[in-house]
Order: structure tokens, then C-alpha cells, then sequence
């Protein structure tokens, strides 16, 4: 088993919903038009003038528990000895369950090869001890990478720190958490 | 807000075509193990079961974004997916649905038929059950999370296979009227049955937190029209009615053949049409 | 050395009448159009070829016939059409004549069809000069490299660069360039208001088609 | 073998005999190179320098066999710092986008207005050139040079001195200049940086450059609030800064001067302000103390509808901060009011008097770095006249600051007034840039234009010449960091790929127009080796600070303060009261003048604000794909229960009325608006159908706003002459 857990802390109250890194993937992976990898979904909550507006990354959140990878039939759908959540192309049929099961609705199908099209975490570039595309380009600084299996790293400190992943309550064990912002 | 249809008419075509195979199977496996009626009930049904689904597996086909791959689903199983088991069940359910069927056309391993009886039977069980239970294992879905659909595929399967083997029992075996009449209880029983599991569906919606959206996409939504007049009026209602004439019910029986059994099928179809299509439209991709 | 057979030569005027087609028009073209060179290259090599002529010619020849009285305005009327066409126009450039607008996941210039084209060439050993503005996947360098492939194959003989040669062609062939030209023809004969560039998309098109099949 | 009869071969040059052929084509464009079987790609990276807005961020290209596959920021640069922005990172689409305007054009169809196409003609570059020097030298000739006027960024100033005109235009005075201006004045410089990475306090009174993405502003404001710092927004909507602050204020549109001058009231009168910084460093302290007495934080209240407690509180919060700062872009909210001069005079004296200026995590000077210059060969004869056509020569310190009056330009046009302009060369400049451009457009039908353009925007389409444009990634720059320069910095960038297609430089496409006009002799000299030069002072050349990174800091990283008593003000220190206003008969001081504030909106009448999406720059970004794909389209938004009472649904078609035009627009209902003020993202309504992917999306604001004649410019604001775009109500009705 991979001992290795890469995921990502996003500081939404640094985040300035400014789309460089849905940009950036989108160079970086040559995703198809009309498809984003990554995106900022604006929420907006409260009353005038008691409002308040979140910018979040949204993206695969690579979990550990992934329901991708319990429903491919194939296991196309794996995790990778970065612990991020990959699709192999040489076993991956189109059948789309995985799409479906994302409770995040990270997926979509890519129209050129009929494979599922999610964020990687860039695992070509940690390979290379690179980070991904979205987390240089963040102008906020927002995005910090790391090892979660490293109670060292960054990323561990500030999940302990309380960084909490999106709907933990669906027990995914997600690898991707949010600081809050404040407002 | 529309989400994106990844999955289409195809799978609900071969949803519906699963169905009327592992319906009639076991209508067929039934009659053969207790011979409630005439052996051309049994024959007819054995001869609609194995067809059906193969048609429903080249939609299936169809419906794939990697066709070419198709061939690795046979090679690589992931038991945690209900579609791998679903893959077992259709890999070994056209073979045997077939002997059966040869069996009683030819006459060949006329010894083993109870056993085939019992195998097609469990398999049917399994092909009318696991497409529910396929989209029951997305629990995030409001619509598709939700195990009483695996039950009401399998009723409604029963049902759409009942209907098909009446339809060809009646034209083709000339089956007796007594035999279409007890059909037609089946038939009846089953489309009650069905109403009470729609019932407990909706009201699994109304109380689950998130099924509010279930039930206005259903019921008040752009599927409501399909749902509420396709499938519960003249795919259920309306047949059920057909049948208690039928029966004499409402006094004296009158012999209205085919009706009642096609309007079955057609609801049956719209039935995984509104789960399949409803269930995508009920959130929208984040990523497009 | 092997020679080159009759119908390679035939197709290799015929793509080279079409390259100064697409290429946009000048004095020199026109001249060639009117003295009538231009047709009667184009109507041997599509004999020699067993490729019909296109449905576009007779209006083809008849403005010729009669826009040849004029030979400014005839280059002035190709020059707008030519840039309305294949260069900018209102509502969108109809057919950019670039491959990778066609085959690149997103609908740009660059990108890995650029880089595909680029390696093609490198391997067929022939490059474009540094100073040569247009990208390598624009449609006059691309049929001049068709050009290439046709002549520098029987040249290469039978050993491994000529198999080299051919293994380019082919990928050239099979994941390129019959995967886009129809593409460029569909738009461009479905916009074009000159026979000259219908003619000539249709004439492509034609050819692309029937060799494809055999490379 | 019927070889020999083949007329065709004739064609190809090549010999043909008794069933054989001699002979090869030979190729035009394709050279024979040893041929490689290795499909090894050449990955290289260069460096460059960002052209889309001003912040000019360095980066680095990856490039792979000439073509240029990502974008990322410089590391070493203080701009950039590593990262990019969305459109940064769209850099690319720019350069391969298939709308590109590729060859030099020429309209065919005389007709020219919106919706007209042009009819373009592909012509040579020797034709190009030609025509253009034929038609300046003739309008020179019959109606002096004069009649040529050059539109954008100050990039053909010495090209107009050579045919003695003074009408260089820019877009500024619908921008920045009341900033400019402003500063100028009172800290002798155009700009002063927000040193977020060390500020304890920011007050932002409109300013949105998160909302905005500017690189280095928007990263280090996010460092800032990470350390603590405390945000305090004044804006009428719920802008991305104001998302982030802990203390946001929907301030009624146009009043922010007013919680200025209280807020000097308060640290004033209660003496909280820094007496010791006050006499070392500023003048004219008494005369600004004596102004503000009047400005209480109730009459404060009473206009901008935040109550006087709060003010008062913020102004001792902002004084006993260790260190703050008040951020100024342009064309923030408030400063699009005719106020807005005397709005930013006030925000200056604030940080002056509680000693922000050049103090760590205040308000700091640019620290420019200098380059060699480089002037023409021969000094221009000098212009013609010094009266010009937008009228700027009315407003001597807007023109010493090197601005025009923008808006009055086609008012003059039009009217022939002080005298006819004829040809018009415009670079970098799109038609949306221009307030109100349905009456540009008019104007533009009198000239001849020459436009220097990337894409097929409205500007070409009204073009008489179109010129292709390089792209800042197919060209090289010195460029000296100026944004966010806390210390001298230089960017170097070199050509990432090769000019695509025939596009030409801006100074070669002068040059050559120049030279066949015989005045090329006056013009700047470009090239690599004026790069050279310029690098010369310390001694380097291009190549050298490519070596070192792309970026070189020639003072080290350490940020330096600069002596405020030695600024280049008349005293030399901070003037409260401005002198050189003083001087030109205007008012020195930040008084309000209550008349220029609008009167409150009735039932279906609002407040306009505008601003525009992270993902795109002004009106020039909305065609490419990568970020078209994020925002298609702009909206009006209108407060949720506002829009209930007008019967409006979200997404629904309104229809936005001025004074000066209307536009079709979906609502956005939100909550994150006043219910009297609506907002509308700039840079959509693109006409140009040449623009695949903006074409008719959405709507362009401007459409809404004056473009004001000089002499209503001349009203509202006499010194730093802007158009004040957002004075004024506009009415709200289902489409």
C-alpha cells in the first residue's frame, strides 16, 4: 500500500476566487474546452448587509475512502503511491459509474477519449518533486501541497491546526482541506 | 440548473431490456418448478428470457465512452462494485437462459431443467435486482441512493418479463384464457406490489434529508409529466384497471388481450427513463 | 533509385496548383489563371488520378472567362475572399487554415498538434527555415511536406530510412491530415463565394480522401 | 508510356523520357535537415515580461520546439513573485488565438459604423507602408501635422513630434488621473505602494484589487491578513477585498470623501496624529487642520450612511496603528465622482499625519530602477502648436503629469473644434476603452485610421489600415518594475517564440512609416541594441540579465526609505496644502463640496458602480477561450429584495438606463449590494463579429457614460480633468 498521502490545504481566507488555478490546469493538462479540472465556486450567505461571499477550489478531493474507486468495475479508478486518485487509460471502459458516485461531482467525461477528467494533484510534476500547476500560480498563496502521512509537513500542521476537508460527514477521508474564511 | 446526461437512453434501454429478461426467466423458472399453469407458459416465457438482455448488452456497448476497452470489464472484477457482480450475472445468465430455452425447444437435457430452472431463476433474481442496487450504491445521489430501488427494479422487472411472456404466450403458444387469466393476476399483484414500493420510495424521499429534491424533480419537476402520467397512470393505473376488467372485477369479463400487458412494458420503459435522466438532472456537474 | 510513377507526379502538380491556391492569390497566379495554365494542369492531373472534376468548375471557368477581362479586380476580389475565407472575417474566420485550430482539444494554434506536425518533419528530414513566419501546421507548408513524402519515398529505395519515410507517412496521413482536410473543405466549400476556392476545397478534398486510403 | 505528353510536367520543371522522370521539385518553404528518429522534444524556458496590464509581471515560458506551452511567474520578481494571474496564465490564447489579426489589411468597404463590416483586403507590408506615409504626409501637408493624433500609452509620442502634433492621447482621465494628479502635487510622484506584507491596518475605500487580481497587490494583501492585519472596506457592494475584511461598510455611492475628511477630523481634533512626523516631513498642516474642523463624523454619517461611532472608532484604530495604509489604485468606486480629486488629497494627508509614509507597513515611494536613456539621432523640429484637440492644454498640471483629457476627444472631433483633426493612429487602444462609444464612433467616421491591433476588436473594424501586432511573448522589453517597486528592479524579457504569422513590432511598423515619410531620423531608436544601452548603466547587457533569471535587483532586496524632506514637491516635503494647486488658482486643500453629490435615487432609480471580473483586463481579454470559458458573459447585479419590488428574476433581461445611452443586461440578484446601487463588470458587449467567442456577450457599461466635452470636464474637475463616468443615476426596468 502507498505510505504516501499527498493532498492539499486551501486557505480559503486567502483565496481571492481569482481562477489563476483553473487557468493554470488548464495549460498545465491540456483539458479540453468547455471542461475545468479545478474551479472557484462563489457562495455567497447572509442577509444585506450581514452578507458574506466564500471563494472555494473546487476539484477532486482525492479521497482515501473513494467512492470512484469502490465502484469501478475495472479498478481503473486507483490510488497512486502519492495517495492521490488516478485513472488508468488501458482499463478504463466509459462506463461513467464513477462519475456518478463522486459525491463532490469532480468528474466529468472528457469528449476527445472518453476518460474520466479530474484534477491528478499534477502527479506527473510530484514525481518530479514539482508542485502542481495551480498551487504556483495561486496570487494568494492559498494552496499549500504536501504529504498528510508526514505529521511534519505543512500540510499536516495545518489540518491539525483544524483544517477540515468539505462534507467530512460522508466519511470519503478526502485529501483535500479548507481553512475556512472568516466572514 | 440541468446536470449533464452522462448516461443516456441506452442504459435506460438496457435497463428496461434487463428487466424484461430476468422477468420472464423467472416467470418461467416458476411455472416450471411448480407448474401453476400450462407447460406453453413456461416455453413462452423461456423463449422471451435470454434475448431480450443480450440486445440490452449492446446498448450497453453503445453507451460506453471506451468501447474499445469494453473487453477489460471481463477481465478485471472490483467486488466493492455492484457492476462487477452485475457483470457476472450477465456474463453467466444468457448462457443458461439459453440452455433452458434449447432444452425446451429441442427437448435436450430434459433431466436437468428443474436444476436450470433453479440457476435461471437465481440469476434472474440477480439481473432484476443489481441495476437497482447499482444506482442505490450512489449515495450521494438524493434520487439513485436509495436501497428500495433495487426492490422496485426487481418488481418491475418481474412485471415487464410477466407481461412479455403474456404477450407472447397469447399470440404465439395461444395459450387458454384460463392461463392469461391467472398471468393477469400475477400481473395485477405485481403492479400493486410496485405501487406499495413506489409509495414507500416517495415517502423514503419525503423523510430523508435530502430527498426533498428527489421528489420535486419527480413530481413537480420536467420528469413529473413522464413520472407521474408514463409511468404511475398509464404504465400502472391504467393496466391494473385493464386487468381487473379482466378479471371481472366490475362484473362481467371481457377479453381486452394485449392492452394491458404493452402499456405495462412501455411504463416499465419510462420507469428507468425518469430514474436514469431524473437522477442526473437532479445536480449538475461542478466541473463543466 | 525508383522513379516516381505517373500518378505521383500528377498528384504531386496537382497539390502543388492547390498550394498556390491557398497560398493567396497575387499577379503572377492570376496570370497563370487566365492564360488558363492553372486549369489545364488541374484537369490532367484529376484524369490521371481518376478523381472527378468538381461541380464547382464549370462556374469556375465561366468567371474565368469572364473576370479575366479584368485582371486587377479579379486579384482584388480573390485577395477579399481569400482574407474573408482564410483570414479574419466577420462572425469568424470561416476555415483557418491551420490543423491544430481543427484537431487541438482546445480550438487554438500551438499545442500538441503543432508539436506532432513538427516531429513528423524532423523525422522526414526536412524543416522550416527559422525566419519562416507561419506555423508548421499551416496548410501550404503541410502540402508542400505532402509533396515531400511523395517524392522523397521511391527515392529513399527500400531500406530502413525509406521505411522510416513511410511509417511518417502514414502517421502523417492516418492521424493528421485526413483527420482535419475534410474539416477545412466542409467549411470552406460551405462558406466560399468564389468557385476558385470551392473548387479547389472540393478538389482537396477529393484527393485527400482517395489517397489516404492508399498511404 | 504517355509520360512525355504530360503538359504538367512541364509545370513541375521536371524532364520526362521514354518512361522516365528526372528531376525533383524543389520546395519552397521546407529545408532538407539530417532527418532525427528521435521524438525527443527540446524543452526550453525564456524569459518574459507580461503585457496585459501594467503590473508587467516577469515570468518564464516553457517552450518545446518553438511553440510555447505554459506561462509561469518569475520567482525573482517582486511583482510576480512566482505566481501569475488567470489572465497571466491565458497568455497563450493571445498568441494562438485563430481570431489573430495575422497580415496587414485594408478595408474595401468605405462604410464604416457599428455593425459594418470592413470588408478587409490581406495587403503587403510594402503596401501597408506606403499607403499610410501617402495618406499622413497628405493630411500633413494640406492640414499641418497637427491634424494626426496618436490614441494609447504614450508609445508614439517621439513619432509625433516628428510631424509636430501634440495630441498624444490616453485613456487616463476615465482612470487614474485624479490619483496621478493628486500625488503629483502633494508627495511630487504619480503613485505610492501599499506595503502589505509588513501593515497592521488597511482602509480601502473601493479599492477591489483582489477582486481585480493584481499579482503582487492581491498576494500581499492575502499575506497581510494571514499575519493579523486588520481590513476595513467602504464600498457599495460586497467587493472580494470587502469579502475578506473584518469590517465591511455599504457606503452610499460617491460620499467616501466625506469619512476622509471626518476621519481628519477626529485625529485632528483629538491630537492623535503624529505631531513629530507632522513637523519633520509635511507643510501646511494648520491650513489642513483648519479645513476639517467643519467635516464632524455626524455630518460624516448623515451623507455616507455609516454611523459616526463607527468612523470615529476606525479614525483612533487607524491612528494607533503601528503601521497603516490606505491603497489607491484608480477608478475605485469613489474616485469616478467629481470629489474624487479631493477624496485622494484626503486619504494622502491621513497616512501623512499619522506618519505612514515611507515607514514599514505604510505607504512607500516607488523605488524605480534607472536605466540608460536613449533619444533619436536628431532633436525634432518641435510641435506646431501646443493647443490640442482633447483640450488638456486647459489643464497644466493633468499635462504635466504626461496626460490627455480623454472623453472630450470626440465632442471635438465632431465639432472641428479648436481645429479638425484628420488621421488618427491607434494603438492599444480598444473602442470600450472610450466612454460613450457610440459617440466615438462617430467621430472615428472623420478620420483616417490606422489601427495597430492583436485582435479583430471594434477598433479595427473601424480602421481604415489595419497593422498586426506582435504579442509581448513574441518580442523583447526592458522593463523596470514599477507597480510594486520596494526596491529597484528590472525585468528583462527576449522573444519566446518567433513573430507569428507577418506581425511587426509597434517601433518597426513606426519606423517604416517614418522612414517614407523622411522624419524617421526623429524618432527613438529600438532594438537590441538600445536594450543594451539601456542595461549599459550597469553594465550589463540583455543577455547577461537573461543569464541571471530574467530579473536583476541592481540596489540588492532590502527595501530603502527615501528622505522625505528631499521630494520632489516645491518645500521638497509632504504638502497638506497643496502649493502647486495654490499656485494655478485651484483649491489646495480636500474640500468638500456637497454639491457634486447625487441626490438619493427614487423607486427604480440607482447608484451605478462598476468593476470587472479577476479573469479579464478591461475589454481585451473576453475572447479567449480560457477565460471566456469562466465568465461568457457580464451582469447587472441588483439587491435581492430591490429586485423583487421591480418584479425582476435572477438571470432575467433588464434594461439599464443613463442619461447618456442604454443597455440589455441579465440581472444577477445578490445580496451583496445596496438596494439603491447596482454593479455592473465592465468589458463585455463586444459588436466586433470578428471576436468568435465575445461577440454580443453580455454589455458594455460605457455605454451608459458621458463622454464629457472639455468644457463640462472643465466643470467638474478643473485639475485633474476626469470624466467622472459614475456621476450619475440610472433607471432599472424588465427588458
Amino acid at each position: 500500500m502507498a505510505n504516501k498521502r499527498y493532498g492539499m490545504v486551501i486557505d480559503l481566507r486567502k483565496c481571492a476566487g481569482c481562477h489563476a488555478c483553473t487557468v493554470a490546469c488548464k495549460a498545465e493538462n491540456k483539458v479540453p474546452d468547455g471542461i475545468k479540472r479545478t474551479k472557484i465556486i462563489e457562495e455567497e450567505t447572509g442577509e444585506f448587509p450581514n452578507v458574506a461571499i466564500t471563494f472555494r477550489k473546487h476539484q477532486c478531493m482525492h479521497c482515501q475512502d473513494a467512492p470512484c474507486v469502490k465502484v469501478c468495475p475495472t479498478k481503473a479508478s486507483y490510488h497512486t503511491e502519492f495517495g492521490t486518485c488516478e485513472v488508468d487509460p488501458k482499463l478504463c471502459i466509459g462506463c461513467k459509474y464513477c462519475v456518478h458516485a463522486c459525491p463532490y461531482r469532480a468528474r466529468t467525461i472528457n469528449p476527445e477519449n472518453g476518460l474520466p477528467e479530474k484534477c491528478t494533484l499534477c502527479v506527473d510534476k510530484l514525481a518530479k518533486g514539482e508542485l502542481p500547476a495551480c498551487a504556483t500560480t495561486c496570487i494568494g498563496n492559498a494552496i499549500t501541497v504536501g504529504d498528510l502521512n508526514d505529521p511534519n509537513s505543512e500540510v499536516s500542521r495545518a489540518v491539525a491546526k483544524g483544517a477540515r476537508p468539505l462534507n467530512p460527514e460522508w466519511n470519503t477521508k478526502p485529501s483535500i482541506f479548507y481553512i475556512w474564511n472568516r466572514r | 440548473m440541468h446536470g449533464e446526461v452522462l448516461w443516456n437512453v441506452y442504459i435506460a434501454i438496457y435497463l428496461f431490456l434487463a428487466g424484461i429478461s430476468a422477468g420472464s426467466a423467472v416467470l418461467a423458472a416458476v411455472n416450471q418448478l411448480f407448474g401453476i399453469w400450462e407447460e406453453k407458459v413456461t416455453k413462452a416465457a423461456a423463449y422471451v428470457a435470454p434475448f431480450p438482455v443480450m440486445g440490452g448488452l449492446l446498448a450497453l456497448v453503445l453507451d460506453l465512452s471506451r468501447p474499445l476497452n469494453f473487453y477489460q470489464v471481463m477481465l478485471h472484477y472490483n467486488w466493492t462494485s455492484v457492476m462487477s457482480w452485475g457483470v457476472v450475472f450477465l456474463n453467466l445468465f444468457p448462457p443458461v437462459a439459453l440452455l433452458f430455452a434449447v432444452s425446451h425447444f429441442t427437448g435436450w437435457f430434459e433431466k436437468y431443467r428443474k436444476a436450470l430452472a433453479v440457476a435461471v431463476m437465481a440469476l434472474g433474481v440477480g439481473i432484476g435486482t443489481y441495476a437497482g442496487l447499482l444506482l442505490a450504491a450512489i449515495s450521494a445521489n438524493p434520487l439513485w441512493g436509495n436501497p428500495v430501488l433495487g426492490v422496485l427494479f426487481l418488481v418491475s422487472a418481474l412485471s415487464t418479463g410477466v407481461c412479455a411472456a403474456m404477450l407472447v404466450a397469447q399470440f404465439v403458444f395461444k395459450v387458454s384464457h384460463q392461463s392469461l387469466k391467472g398471468l393477469a393476476v400475477v400481473d395485477s399483484t405485481l403492479i400493486i406490489l410496485e405501487l406499495v414500493v413506489i409509495a414507500v420510495l416517495l415517502i423514503g424521499w419525503a423523510v430523508a434529508p435530502t430527498g426533498g429534491k428527489a421528489l420535486q424533480i419527480l413530481l413537480a419537476g420536467e420528469y413529473a409529466g413522464i413520472f407521474l402520467g408514463g409511468v404511475l397512470v398509464f404504465g400502472l393505473l391504467v393496466p391494473l384497471a385493464l386487468n381487473l376488467l379482466e378479471l371481472g372485477a366490475f362484473g362481467k369479463a371481457r377479453h381486452i388481450p394485449a392492452v394491458a400487458p404493452l402499456l405495462v412494458l412501455v411504463g416499465g420503459y419510462f420507469l428507468r427513463h425518469v430514474i436514469v435522466y431524473a437522477g442526473q438532472a437532479i445536480y449538475p456537474l461542478l466541473l463543466g | 533509385m525508383a522513379a516516381m510513377g505517373e500518378k505521383d507526379l500528377a498528384s504531386i502538380a496537382l497539390v502543388r496548383r492547390l498550394y498556390e491556391v491557398f497560398r493567396g492569390p497575387d499577379a503572377a497566379g492570376v496570370a497563370e489563371l487566365c492564360a488558363g495554365n492553372w486549369v489545364s494542369d488541374v484537369e490532367e492531373t484529376l484524369a490521371v488520378l481518376g478523381l472527378a472534376r468538381p461541380a464547382t468548375w464549370h462556374s469556375l471557368l465561366q468567371q474565368l472567362g469572364t473576370g479575366c477581362h479584368n485582371r486587377e479586380q479579379m486579384l482584388e476580389e480573390l485577395s477579399v475572399e481569400h482574407t474573408r475565407l482564410f483570414v479574419n472575417a466577420y462572425g469568424g474566420t470561416p476555415a483557418p487554415p491551420y490543423a491544430s485550430v481543427y484537431l487541438n482539444d482546445q480550438p487554438m494554434l500551438g499545442g500538441q498538434v503543432t508539436l506532432q506536425v513538427i516531429e513528423w518533419y524532423k523525422r522526414a528530414g526536412v524543416a522550416l527555415p527559422p525566419d519562416y513566419p507561419e506555423p508548421p501546421d499551416y496548410l501550404p507548408v503541410e502540402l508542400e511536406f505532402v509533396i515531400h513524402l511523395i517524392q522523397s519515398i521511391p527515392e529513399a529505395g527500400t531500406g530502413q530510412a525509406a521505411s522510416q519515410l513511410r511509417l511518417v507517412q502514414r502517421e502523417f496521413w492516418q492521424d493528421h491530415f485526413r483527420l482535419w482536410i475534410p474539416q477545412f473543405v466542409a467549411r470552406t466549400t460551405e462558406e466560399s463565394q468564389h468557385p476558385l476556392y470551392t473548387a479547389s476545397a472540393e478538389i482537396l478534398g477529393a484527393f485527400v480522401q482517395q489517397r489516404a486510403v492508399l498511404v | 508510356m504517355e509520360l512525355t505528353r504530360r503538359n504538367f510536367l512541364k509545370y513541375l520543371g521536371i524532364a520526362a523520357a521514354a518512361g522516365t522522370v528526372q528531376g525533383k521539385i524543389a520546395l519552397d518553404l521546407l529545408r532538407p535537415v539530417p532527418s532525427q528518429a528521435t521524438t525527443e522534444s527540446n524543452v526550453i524556458y525564456k524569459a518574459g515580461v507580461c503585457g496585459i496590464c501594467g503590473m508587467n509581471c516577469a515570468m518564464k515560458g516553457k517552450v518545446v520546439d518553438g511553440v510555447l506551452i505554459k506561462l509561469e511567474g518569475n520567482e525573482l520578481d517582486q511583482q510576480s513573485g512566482g505566481s501569475l494571474c488567470a489572465k497571466g496564465n491565458a497568455g497563450i490564447n493571445i498568441l494562438y488565438n485563430p481570431d489573430r489579426l495575422k497580415y496587414p489589411m485594408v478595408r474595401t468597404n468605405p462604410e464604416k459604423g457599428i455593425g459594418v463590416d470592413p470588408k478587409w483586403k490581406r495587403i503587403s507590408w510594402e503596401e501597408a507602408f506606403d499607403l499610410a506615409a501617402q495618406k499622413l504626409s497628405e493630411i500633413k501637408e494640406q492640414y499641418g501635422g497637427k491634424a494626426i493624433a496618436w490614441f494609447g500609452g504614450h508609445k508614439g509620442t517621439d513619432f509625433l513630434k516628428a510631424i509636430g502634433s501634440p495630441n498624444d492621447f490616453c485613456h487616463h482621465s476615465t482612470c487614474d488621473t485624479v490619483r496621478e494628479v493628486a500625488c503629483e502635487v502633494m508627495l511630487g510622484t504619480s503613485a505610492y505602494i501599499p506595503d502589505f506584507a509588513e501593515t497592521d491596518y488597511i482602509l480601502s475605500f473601493g479599492w477591489d484589487q483582489f477582486g481585480k487580481a493584481k499579482n503582487a497587490w492581491a498576494r500581499l494583501m492575502a499575506k497581510a491578513l494571514d499575519r493579523g492585519a486588520k481590513l476595513v472596506v467602504f464600498d457599495p457592494r460586497l467587493s472580494p477585498t470587502a469579502s475578506k475584511a473584518q469590517e465591511w461598510y455599504p457606503v452610499v455611492p460617491g460620499t467616501d470623501h466625506a469619512l476622509v475628511l471626518a476621519m481628519l477630523n477626529v485625529i485632528i481634533s483629538e491630537k492623535l496624529y503624529d505631531a513629530e512626523y507632522v513637523a519633520k516631513y509635511t507643510t501646511g498642516f494648520d491650513k489642513l487642520a483648519e479645513e476639517v474642523r467643519k467635516y464632524s463624523p455626524e455630518w460624516a454619517a448623515e451623507l455616507t450612511g455609516v454611523p459616526a461611532a463607527d468612523i470615529v472608532r476606525i479614525a483612533r484604530e487607524f491612528a494607533a496603528a503601528k503601521s497603516a495604509v490606505i491603497p489607491c489604485h484608480k477608478r475605485e468606486a469613489a474616485q469616478v465622482h467629481p470629489n474624487g480629486m479631493a477624496l485622494v488629497q484626503g486619504m494622502i494627508a491621513l497616512m501623512a499625519i499619522t506618519g505612514n509614509f515611507e515607514r514599514r507597513g505604510g505607504a512607500m515611494f516607488r523605488k524605480k530602477a534607472k536605466l540608460n536613456k536613449v533619444s533619436p539621432p536628431e532633436e525634432a523640429p518641435g510641435l506646431e502648436t501646443t493647443i490640442r484637440v482633447d483640450g488638456a492644454d486647459r489643464l497644466p498640471i493633468l499635462l504635466e503629469c504626461g496626460h490627455a483629457v480623454y472623453q472630450s476627444i470626440a465632442d471635438a472631433i465632431l465639432e472641428e473644434k479648436p481645429y479638425p483633426l484628420k488621421a488618427a493612429i491607434i494603438y492599444k487602444q480598444g473602442l470600450f476603452s472610450m466612454p460613450n462609444p457610440a459617440k466615438f464612433v462617430e467621430a472615428f467616421k472623420k478620420l483616417f485610421i490606422i489601427n495597430i491591433n492583436i485582435q479583430p476588436d471594434e477598433m479595427a473594424l473601424l480602421a481604415d489600415l489595419v497593422l498586426p501586432d506582435v504579442t509581448y511573448m513574441e518580442s523583447a522589453t526592458v522593463s523596470v518594475r514599477k507597480y510594486h517597486a520596494l526596491y529597484p528592479q528590472i525585468a528583462v524579457s527576449e522573444p519566446m517564440v518567433k513573430p507569428m504569422y507577418e506581425t511587426k513590432s509597434r517601433s518597426t511598423i513606426i519606423r517604416e512609416i517614418a522612414k517614407r515619410m523622411g522624419i524617421d531620423q526623429y524618432l527613438n531608436p529600438s532594438g537590441s541594441s538600445v536594450r543594451d544601452q539601456q542595461l549599459s548603466l550597469y553594465g550589463l547587457t540583455q543577455k547577461d540579465v537573461i543569464a541571471q533569471g530574467g530579473v536583476i535587483s541592481p540596489e540588492g532586496t532590502e527595501v530603502k526609505y527615501k528622505d522625505l524632506t528631499k521630494l520632489s514637491t516645491p518645500s521638497g516635503k509632504i504638502e497638506l496644502y497643496a502649493t502647486r494647486l495654490a499656485e494655478h488658482g485651484y483649491n489646495p486643500l480636500p474640500t468638500h463640496r456637497d454639491e457634486w453629490i447625487l441626490p438619493k435615487p427614487k423607486a427604480g432609480e440607482f447608484y451605478l458602480v462598476t468593476t470587472r471580473f479577476a479573469t479579464h483586463r478591461h475589454a481585451q481579454m473576453q475572447n479567449y477561450r480560457w477565460v471566456h470559458e469562466i465568465y461568457p458573459e457580464n451582469y447587472v447585479s441588483i439587491n435581492k429584495k430591490t429586485a423583487a419590488i421591480l418584479g425582476i428574476a435572477d438571470g432575467e433581461e433588464v434594461i439599464v438606463e443613463s442619461p447618456y445611452g442604454q443597455i440589455k443586461i441579465k440581472a444577477k440578484l445578490t445580496e451583496a449590494i445596496r438596494p439603491d446601487t447596482v454593479c455592473i463588470p465592465h468589458g463585455y458587449g463586444h459588436w466586433s463579429k470578428y471576436l468568435s467567442n465575445a461577440y454580443s456577450k453580455g454589455a458594455n457599461d460605457g455605454d451608459l457614460a458621458p463622454a464629457r466635452s472639455i468644457e463640462e470636464t472643465l466643470e467638474m474637475d478643473p485639475v485633474a480633468g476626469s470624466n467622472n463616468d459614475c456621476h450619475l443615476l440610472v433607471k432599472v426596468r424588465k427588458a
